[in-house]
């Protein structure tokens, strides 16, 4: 109850990242350290998957909003996969869908940053 | 029934809870209202939401009014009326002002990069009613949520 | 550090919580339990244990101080302390005389087909101290489990 | 959190119970009940399987302790099977593994109670 734990993976040039738990006020800086670590790495294609996030706080959604447009300026993005419905209301709730491209599956968000012209 | 001699109320009693102020009880005290709101009849999804706002209201306490001290307490009073669930966080630090508390605006927001100013919005998004008022030194934080599923968040 | 102007204190500020004399709350804070003895450092199995003795006693408050009364409170005070992990249930009931406490006879319980007696011998097994008090009209349980390791159950 | 519900199954002259959640002062009564019930329709052989018993405060085990004299009197036994770690040990600390039989699984359970003749 009330622990994080952060995941990353590549696959490719797309970073994969995995918060499993809780994002709030408390936890909320283990996530901005594995964020920042990929920025660092000069990758700049993140793929959060959400399937073992069962609850994100404004801490969080504040952390999102904070690198966002670096990612952007550095011609990446930072997409979003498996919310879960309290997470995905969460996002609704203040507008976050239309600052965040959000896919069903993890293959789609990582397909979404292949040139159009990858078969299939 | 009325000859019991004890007293007769016409709700629940108060549940109440006083907390450290450190950020490693915020898990313990979303669990706590999910509990509390399925008590007062809410639905699953409902009561995620409520967690979230109760966890964002005592998120601000320790913060702002305690600015990070941890020896401080915030106290939590869940009051489970016919109508709506009331929850009060309440903390003895700084002076609120709610006039501080900037509107949000979410492109200017991602412009200036800033990464706080969310919660209190979010509590507005997601309760019927979020007040704030100043008690003898201190401040309460009033979130109310009607049953009857008008109003608030979809 | 000294020169804050805040005072320091030796641990934890205490966390307290007043919950209405329901069984319905029971699994709450049982749960609240586990989280606390989580945070005190106790492992999975020794916070679950840690829940069921403090279920115990709040059963008891709610069953046998209040006799069912649904309109009380009863106060419970985590109180997390370097060696150990003390907590106390408290109600303003009907005293408890310790002494009334009887001790488990697992044969004669059976042959008699009794079906209490057993939270007590149960708290008693769990813990490292299982004391009563009575102050100013109040009864007090007072619940110690020490970190190290040593006595108590398995 | 807290709820608690009970099926049961008859497999031949066996009545196997399920209790899934907490039992505790708060839920006892319905426990009781499906087992009442079970004795009211004179049936003695009962398999409590806790696989989905997450806890039992000492309401639980009276309860136990409350039915099982007039089962045995009856040529019948109470038994059970899948405890979890916490259940398990809370019935080791009251001595009650020296009381009730208890299983791994339910097959063995319900084996126990057959004719040694059969088969396997
Ligand atoms: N309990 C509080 N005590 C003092 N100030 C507060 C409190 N809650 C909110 N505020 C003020 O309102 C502002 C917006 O709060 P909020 O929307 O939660 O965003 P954030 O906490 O991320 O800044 C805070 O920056 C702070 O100035
Ligand atoms: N908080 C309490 N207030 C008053 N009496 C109590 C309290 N706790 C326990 N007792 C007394 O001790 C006895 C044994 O308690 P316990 O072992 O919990 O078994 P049970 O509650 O099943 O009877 C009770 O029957 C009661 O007489």
């Amino acid at each position: 109850m009330g622990e994080l734990t952060v995941e990353t993976r590549e696959s490719g040039d797309v970073t994969l990242v995995y918060p499993a738990g809780f994002i709030n006020a408390h936890t909320v800086r283990l996530f901005e350290t594995e964020i920042q670590r990929a920025l660092e790495q000069k990758r700049f294609k993140l793929v959060v998957n959400c399937a073992s996030l069962s609850y994100i706080a404004s801490a969080g959604l504040g952390a999102l909003m904070g690198v966002i447009e670096e990612i952007r300026q550095n011609g990446g993005d930072l997409r979003l996969t498996n919310l879960n419905e309290t997470v995905l209301n969460i996002f609704e709730i203040l507008g976050f869908h239309h600052l965040y491209l959000i896919f069903s599956t993890e293959m789609e968000a990582i397909r979404s940053f292949r040139p159009a012209a990858d078969p299939q | 029934m009325s000859g019991s001699g004890r007293p007769v109320r016409s709700r629940q009693p108060t549940l109440s809870l006083a907390v450290p102020s450190q950020t490693s009880y915020l898990a313990m005290i979303s669990e706590l209202t999910r509990h509390m709101a399925a008590l007062a009849g809410f639905d699953e999804a409902e009561a995620g939401r409520l967690a979230l706002a109760v966890d964002e209201a005592t998120t601000n306490a320790i913060k702002h009014a305690y600015a990070g001290a941890p020896d401080r307490l915030v106290q939590l009073r869940f009051d489970d009326r016919r109508d709506e669930l009331r929850v009060e966080i309440e903390d003895t630090g700084a002076t609120v002002d709610p006039r501080n508390m900037p509107s949000v605006d979410l492109d200017r927001y991602v412009k200036q990069r800033r990464t706080g100013g969310l919660g209190v919005h979010l509590m507005e998004k997601i309760m019927d009613s979020v007040t704030f008022r100043r008690v003898s030194g201190r401040n309460i934080c009033c979130l109310v949520k009607r049953k009857d599923g008008a109003g608030g968040a979809p």
